[in-house]
């Protein structure tokens, strides 16, 4: 059978021994892919989860300590974002097309985006740091970043925007890494990506649920409306 | 070591009788079900063990009726069930409003009780016979569980949120009380005696600022003191990074900070219960906050007395059986005293969390142990 | 099932035909992961019992006999969460999900054989760190590392240890995927779902819950930790943090993860009671869809954990009320795998022993968790040793039950050896009245008011004659999991080689030679009959007429009916 | 050849999926749009309709944007469109899950019903001194929001 399913199809690339043809193993690997992704969805939900109620919670004084953030900023990495996973969907398409060129650039400009958001975020992170907005004991020794709020729950409150933020960061640096092996894949023309385009649409799926979460951070933490 | 089998906890509150009708019936359920499943499976085990002379023509893979009357019945049981338990439940969660208050702090290792009119107690709790009495109960570190299993009632105790327990004693008695959640070295000891009293010696009791009316020794009323100010969180059988040990402190020479060396007499006893920072031991900083002002000069004798006693062979400790009430009494003396001595343990708890102040508790224990089968002796 | 050349044929099977440790280490091939699971899993459980043996003797004495309070508490939270982490969530569907699950649905491997492989190492790292914090000073809190005070008052290695099990928790992730994805894809050809053995769906269905609820328990711990090491006041109730907001989220995961323990062992029994009974499972559908359903609602079910813990009243009685729903689909199975036996030809061996052991602890396991999902009870009761009690019947009445029974029945699949049946049925025998003798004292205790995780309790010296027995009975427990050990590692050196189906099953797995080959099968299988395709009379003629020459041989020159049957059968049989 | 089950709802050739170049910048370009139009309604205070206060409806208007958002992105970037049946069931699962997992927030929706009052107001004798050690209310500027009053805490 096995044997039948290579005569059938001649531009894929290795069909692993478990599989009986390149549908099954193509199928397999988008399905497990979004399994995995499903998996990220409840391991950041439970985060959002929490957010959602300690803001109930205490929404005047989140919104007086989220004004500390800078919302240009914020935007400036939500477009960043959003044109990385586009130049990935074109790359994935590319890489359907078999057009290499277009490939390689496109995930070039997703891996330069990746590191511009980055940069932006460093700023913004040791912006916080010299205010002493990162929890601990001498959170909120400069009162005047505080803008009044109560200094625990702006500590909550940064407390989750370090962490939501910073488990996000650590997605796009393993997104930085996976990318850039799959460019790498393509630049030495590996059979493995350039027959099939399944890595390259896997590496997309990725990118772009780590832009989805992008997609609920901005509003929640940088666009708090005023409670009135 | 008593070897007998008891079978039930003692009932001695409204809630038991209702909580047993419904744990008897569940009994029952639990001994019907497992039977017939039991029944079946040894009797069809035999009855058709391989190559045994039994009919198996037309056998059987499916059958909706008897799949829908085991999905059915089990249901209506367990929706009967639930209703029972459920409303059961609201009745112990939602106390009546002419309820006493009673107001109880959870923390590590004890519980502190605080009645209407100011009268404290510590890892005992008095009640009247008879009347609501609803408890208003916080944690200041971890989450506790107040549990009285003759009552049938258990409520976690929870930092930063009051939760309420109510009961309505039946028996006058003395009942175990436990801490049923986890809260750290000494959770298994974080507990002690319900005190069921009839309404009128309830009265009497709350009125003598919690003094039971039986007389009792120095060393006795010192010992009462000792725990109800919760010295022992600090001052344990063993030198910890708290508190240095009291046990047979009395007249042995103390190296104190300043590199001298002190006898342990009464005055210098009186003194470092006072106003401890004179004098401090070597190697301990300010943790312990200064009783001048707290206590009476009679409060202080008792310590002093109990001290002398306090870690000798524990035949010699007189002890009062678990009947640990506090003693502070009127009216200057109502301040928060014990709490804000462990407020500020707290705060430095909170700052520094890993700092739970794991002490060895075998010596404490021996005073409790001989306290607890004195206890068995008097019942 | 048409496809496989004469089985036994092959001289070369998965454990020879490559040699040396990398060839271990370095294994895409499930069965090989399996066994290393299998080892790793083993030494992890021995590691909990030794915690569980400890726990047991210190509590025969009211103030204890030898161990401090905090060693105690240390002892009793690494028994919680080597169990729980290391071995429960992972025993059955590692091991026999992992060796088997394949083989039955005729794939020749996992979808993703690294992926596999990935997950035992990830599995080892965080065994690993776990160990690390128990050894180096070791750990406490309880297994469920209720806030704040693992967050902020242990002293102990808590960082350490939730990082290993957050570790672990990716690894059962990892596996989870593997399996949906190869039920999925991999079936053979004519392998319909309703085709399926009953050990599949159940691994379906615990996958199922792995994906969903694994990674909420993860990032619920890791916030933990990084209370611990960062500051990040998730949960610090002094900054306005809730703690009772780690319970929720912690049971979120942690009641679904008793199905994750519980329903492949489900699977084990469904699959032992159809081969033993030589008859297909009574209500096959049910018991599928009843696997479902558990896991479905399983997720609905989580704050019965929780009525005393200051939750909401109401979302208690709502928690209540699916709690008993979800009791109902237990039901079915137990009533269906009961009904399974009639009209069967039951081979009391020692694989069907456990099983039946396995059913009669369940249901008592079972019909106690009642007592705790009706709130009225669950208040008295919760917390005590009768939670410990019902936990226990459950988890080692239930899922160590099947995995022993597991074991034995596929032993000789794995390792082509049979080992020795007497010495089996006999521990059998002493594991069922062992696990009675030390759990059920715990019933009655708990139900007098003995918190559970209490290391004296001479306040109420009563207790004491039920810890005795208890820790009586963990002394014929323990020698009923040391008994195994011996005898099928014996099996290993001098044990009889099995042939490819040494009892008589069906199955895919017992259509291929013992040990199987490296590919599984040597042809992809075409399935055209359906699951545990027995009928009892041919049967039943089968058992007779062996019955019959047995007894010819025995006395010879006697004629008697068996006689006639049998040479009647030998003629027109087989 | 025999047909795997799975062929069932595997979609042959994936080469076919590809999206016209337009599609995709289209998409961006609607991204770019909704991301706007988040930060302005941010600044906007939307009224109160009925019983629902206006802050609720900022809230979620912020995140009805954001959903779409991530609808557009699973539906076009991820190919959704074109997943097989199988995927598409999981995409639904998760979410499904994650929304019974808010179930969570129904505790703290209902608890306020049976809030429990602490004791300062009520005990004579220490003049409204709390019970707890630690400072409380911490200090900063007390909060102000009304779920604070409905005894999320004590107060």
């Amino acid at each position: 059978m096995a044997a039948i399913a290579h005569d059938t199809h001649e531009d894929h690339g290795a069909l692993h021994h478990q599989f009986e043809n390149i549908e099954q193993q193509n199928d397999s690997y988008i399905v497990g892919m979004w399994t995995f992704l499903v998996t990220e969805v409840m391991f950041f939900g439970a985060l959002f989860l929490i957010y959602t109620l300690y803001r109930s919670m205490y929404q005047m004084d989140w919104y007086l300590a989220h004004e500390e953030l800078d919302v240009k900023l914020g935007a400036f990495n939500t477009i960043v974002l959003l044109i990385s996973s586009f130049t990935v969907a074109v790359a994935v398409r590319s890489a359907q097309r078999k057009e290499r060129g277009l490939v390689l650039a496109n995930i070039g400009i997703t891996i330069a985006c990746a590191f511009i958001f980055l940069i932006v975020k460093a700023f913004e992170y040791s912006a916080k740091f010299e205010h002493h907005l990162y929890p601990g004991p001498t959170f909120g020794a400069v009162p005047e970043h505080l803008n009044g709020a109560n200094a625990n729950y702006a500590q909550l409150f940064y407390g989750l925007y370090f962490g939501m933020t910073g488990l996000h960061a650590l997605h796009i640096i393993v997104g930085i890494i996976v990318l850039s092996a799959l460019f790498n894949l393509w630049w030495r023309k590996c059979d493995s990506v350039m027959k099939d385009y399944i890595p390259t649409e896997l590496v997309g799926l990725y990118w772009h649920f780590v832009d989805l979460v992008w997609i609920f951070l901005f509003p929640l933490m940088y666009l708090m409306p005023k409670p009135h | 070591m008593p070897f007998n089998f008891p079978l039930q906890p003692p009932r001695a509150s409204s809630f038991a009788d209702q909580h047993d009708a419904l744990f008897y019936t569940l009994c029952i359920l639990t001994l019907l079900f497992t039977t017939i499943v039991g029944f079946g499976v040894i009797f069809f085990t035999i009855k058709y063990r391989k190559g045994s002379p039994a009919d198996r023509s037309r056998p059987i893979y499916e059958d909706l009726r008897l799949e829908l009357s085991w999905t059915i019945i089990p249901l209506i049981l367990g929706l009967f069930i639930f209703y029972w338990g459920a409303s059961l439940f609201v009745t112990m969660r939602v106390p009546p409003k002419d309820a006493q208050e009673i107001y109880v702090i959870g923390k590590q290792w004890m519980w502190h009780v605080q009645h209407p009119n100011g009268v404290r107690e510590n890892n005992t709790l008095h009640v009247p016979v008879g009347k609501p009495v609803k408890l208003i109960m916080i944690s200041q570190d971890v989450i506790h569980a107040f549990y009285i299993p003759a009552f049938r009632v258990q409520m976690h105790v929870v930092p930063g949120r009051y939760t309420t327990l109510w009961f309505n004693a039946t028996q006058p008695g003395k009942y175990h009380l436990f801490c049923s959640m986890y809260c750290g070295t000494q959770h298994s000891e974080m507990g002690g005696t319900v005190v069921a009293m009839p309404a009128k010696e309830y009265a009497e009791w709350i009125a003598n600022g919690g003094q039971s009316t039986t007389p009792m020794t120095m060393e006795q009323s010192g010992q009462k003191l000792f725990t109800s100010l919760a010295c022992n969180n600090c001052h344990g059988a063993k030198d910890t990074v708290k508190g240095p040990s009291l046990y047979s402190i009395y007249n042995t020479r103390r190296r104190m900070s300043n590199g001298e060396l002190v006898l342990a007499d009464d005055a210098y006893l009186r003194e470092s219960i006072l106003r401890p920072h004179n004098q401090l031991s070597a190697g301990y900083g300010q943790e312990m906050p200064e009783y001048q002002g707290q206590l009476t000069e009679e409060d202080v004798i008792k310590l002093v007395a109990y001290m002398k006693v306090l870690g000798l062979p524990t035949a010699a400790v007189p002890t009062s059986g678990t009947d640990r009430g506090s003693a502070v009494t009127t009216g200057a003396r109502n301040s928060m005293t014990p709490l804000s001595s462990n407020a500020i343990q707290f705060q430095q708890q909170g700052e520094n969390p890993t700092d739970a102040t794991p002490t060895s508790r075998k010596g404490n224990l021996s005073v409790n142990a001989i306290a607890a089968q004195q206890e068995e002796a008097g019942q | 099932m048409i496809s496989q050349p004469a089985p036994a044929a092959s001289e070369t099977n998965y454990i020879n035909e490559f040699g040396g440790l990398k060839s271990w280490l370095l294994t895409g091939d499930h069965k090989r992961i399996a066994i290393l699971y299998l080892i790793s899993v083993t030494f992890f459980f021995f590691l909990g019992s030794v915690a569980a043996a400890m726990i047991r003797w210190e509590l025969t004495a009211p103030a204890g006999v030898v161990l401090e309070s905090d060693t105690y508490n240390k002892v009793f939270s690494s028994h919680g969460v080597i169990m729980v982490f290391t071995f429960l969530v992972v025993a059955i569907p590692s091991v026999f999900g992992n060796f088997f699950l394949p083989i039955m649905i005729g794939a020749r491997d996992m979808a993703f054989p690294r992926l596999n492989l990935l997950s035992w190492y990830l599995y080892m790292a965080g065994g690993i760190l776990i160990l690390a914090g128990m050894i180096n000073g070791g750990v406490d809190g309880g297994w469920t590392f209720y806030t704040p005070y693992s967050s902020m008052y242990s002293n102990s290695n808590v960082t350490l240890v939730l990082t290993g099990v957050f570790i672990i928790g990716f690894s059962s992730i990892t596996t989870g995927i593997n399996f949906i994805v190869t039920t999925h894809k991999m079936r053979a050809p004519g392998m319909t779902w309703f085709r399926l053995p009953l050990f599949v769906w159940a691994h379906y269905a615990t996958a199922v819950v792995i994906i969903l609820g694994t990674p909420v328990v993860a990032i619920t711990l890791l916030l933990v930790v990084f209370e611990r090491a960062f500051k990040l006041p998730i949960f610090n109730p002094e900054l306005g943090g809730d703690p009772v907001l780690f319970q929720h989220l912690f049971w979120f995961y942690s009641h679904p993860a008793v199905y994750i323990m519980i329903l492949p062992a489900f699977g084990i029994i469904s699959e032992l009671i159809a081969n033993f009974a030589r008859k297909r499972v009574f209500g096959y559908h049910f018991i599928a869809f009843s696997t479902l359903a558990i896991a479905g609602l399983g997720f609905l079910v989580w704050g019965h954990h929780m009525f005393i813990s200051s939750q909401s009243m109401y979302q208690g009685i709502v928690f209540s009320l699916i709690s008993f729903l979800v009791a109902v689909p237990s039901a079915i199975k137990v009533f269906n795998w009961t009904a399974t036996l009639y009209k069967a030809n039951i081979r009391l061996q020692s694989p069907m022993l456990y099983a039946l052991g396995f059913i009669g602890l369940f249901t008592v396991g079972g019909l106690t968790g009642l007592f705790l999902g009706s709130m009225g009870t669950d208040v008295h009761l919760t917390a005590t040793y009768f939670v410990v009690a019902h936990f226990h019947y459950v988890m080692v009445g239930g899922t160590m039950t099947a995995f022993l029974g597991g074991l034995h029945y596929w032993w000789p699949k794995m390792t082509g050896r049979l080992y020795a049946e007497g010495l089996a049925k006999a521990n059998a025998i002493i594991v069922f009245l062992g696990f009675n003798l030390t759990f059920f004292p715990q019933f009655i205790v708990g139900w007098l008011g003995m918190p559970r995780r209490y290391h004296y309790y001479y306040l109420a010296p009563e207790y004491q004659v039920y810890n005795i027995m208890s820790t009586l009975g963990s002394g014929f427990l323990g020698i009923g999991f040391l008994l195994p050990a011996f005898y099928l590692s014996k099996s290993l050196m001098n044990g009889r080689k099995a042939s490819a189906n040494p009892w008589g099953a069906h199955g895919l797995e017992w259509e291929i030679p013992s040990p199987p080959p490296s590919t599984n099968f040597l042809q992809i299988p075409i399935v055209l009959d359906e699951v545990y395709d027995f009928d009892p009379v041919t049967e039943y003629e089968q058992d007779r007429a062996q019955q019959a020459i047995e007894h010819a041989h025995e006395h010879p020159g006697m004629m008697d009916s068996h006689d006639e049957t049998a040479s009647k059968l030998e003629e027109g049989g087989h | 050849m025999v047909t795997t089950p799975l062929s069932a709802n595997s979609h042959g050739d994936h080469a076919s999926h590809e999206l016209p170049f337009g599609t995709l910048v289209g998409v961006l370009i609607l991204l770019m749009v909704l991301m706007g139009l988040t930060i302005g309604a941010s600044y906007i205070t939307l009224p109160s309709i009925g019983p629902i206060p206006g802050i609720v409806i900022n809230n979620l208007v912020a995140v009805g944007i954001a959903t779409v958002k991530a609808a557009l992105v699973i539906w076009f970037f991820m190919g959704v469109k074109f997943a097989s049946a199988l995927a598409r069931i999981w995409v639904i699962a998760g979410f499904l899950v994650l929304f019974l997992m808010f179930g969570i927030l129904g505790d703290y929706g209902t608890r306020k019903f049976e809030q429990v009052n602490g004791w300062e107001t009520n005990v004579p004798h220490n003049g409204g001194e709390t019970a707890l050690p630690r400072v409380w209310p911490p200090e900063g500027k007390p909060s102000s929001t009304p779920e604070v009053e409905q005894g999320f805490r004590p107060r």
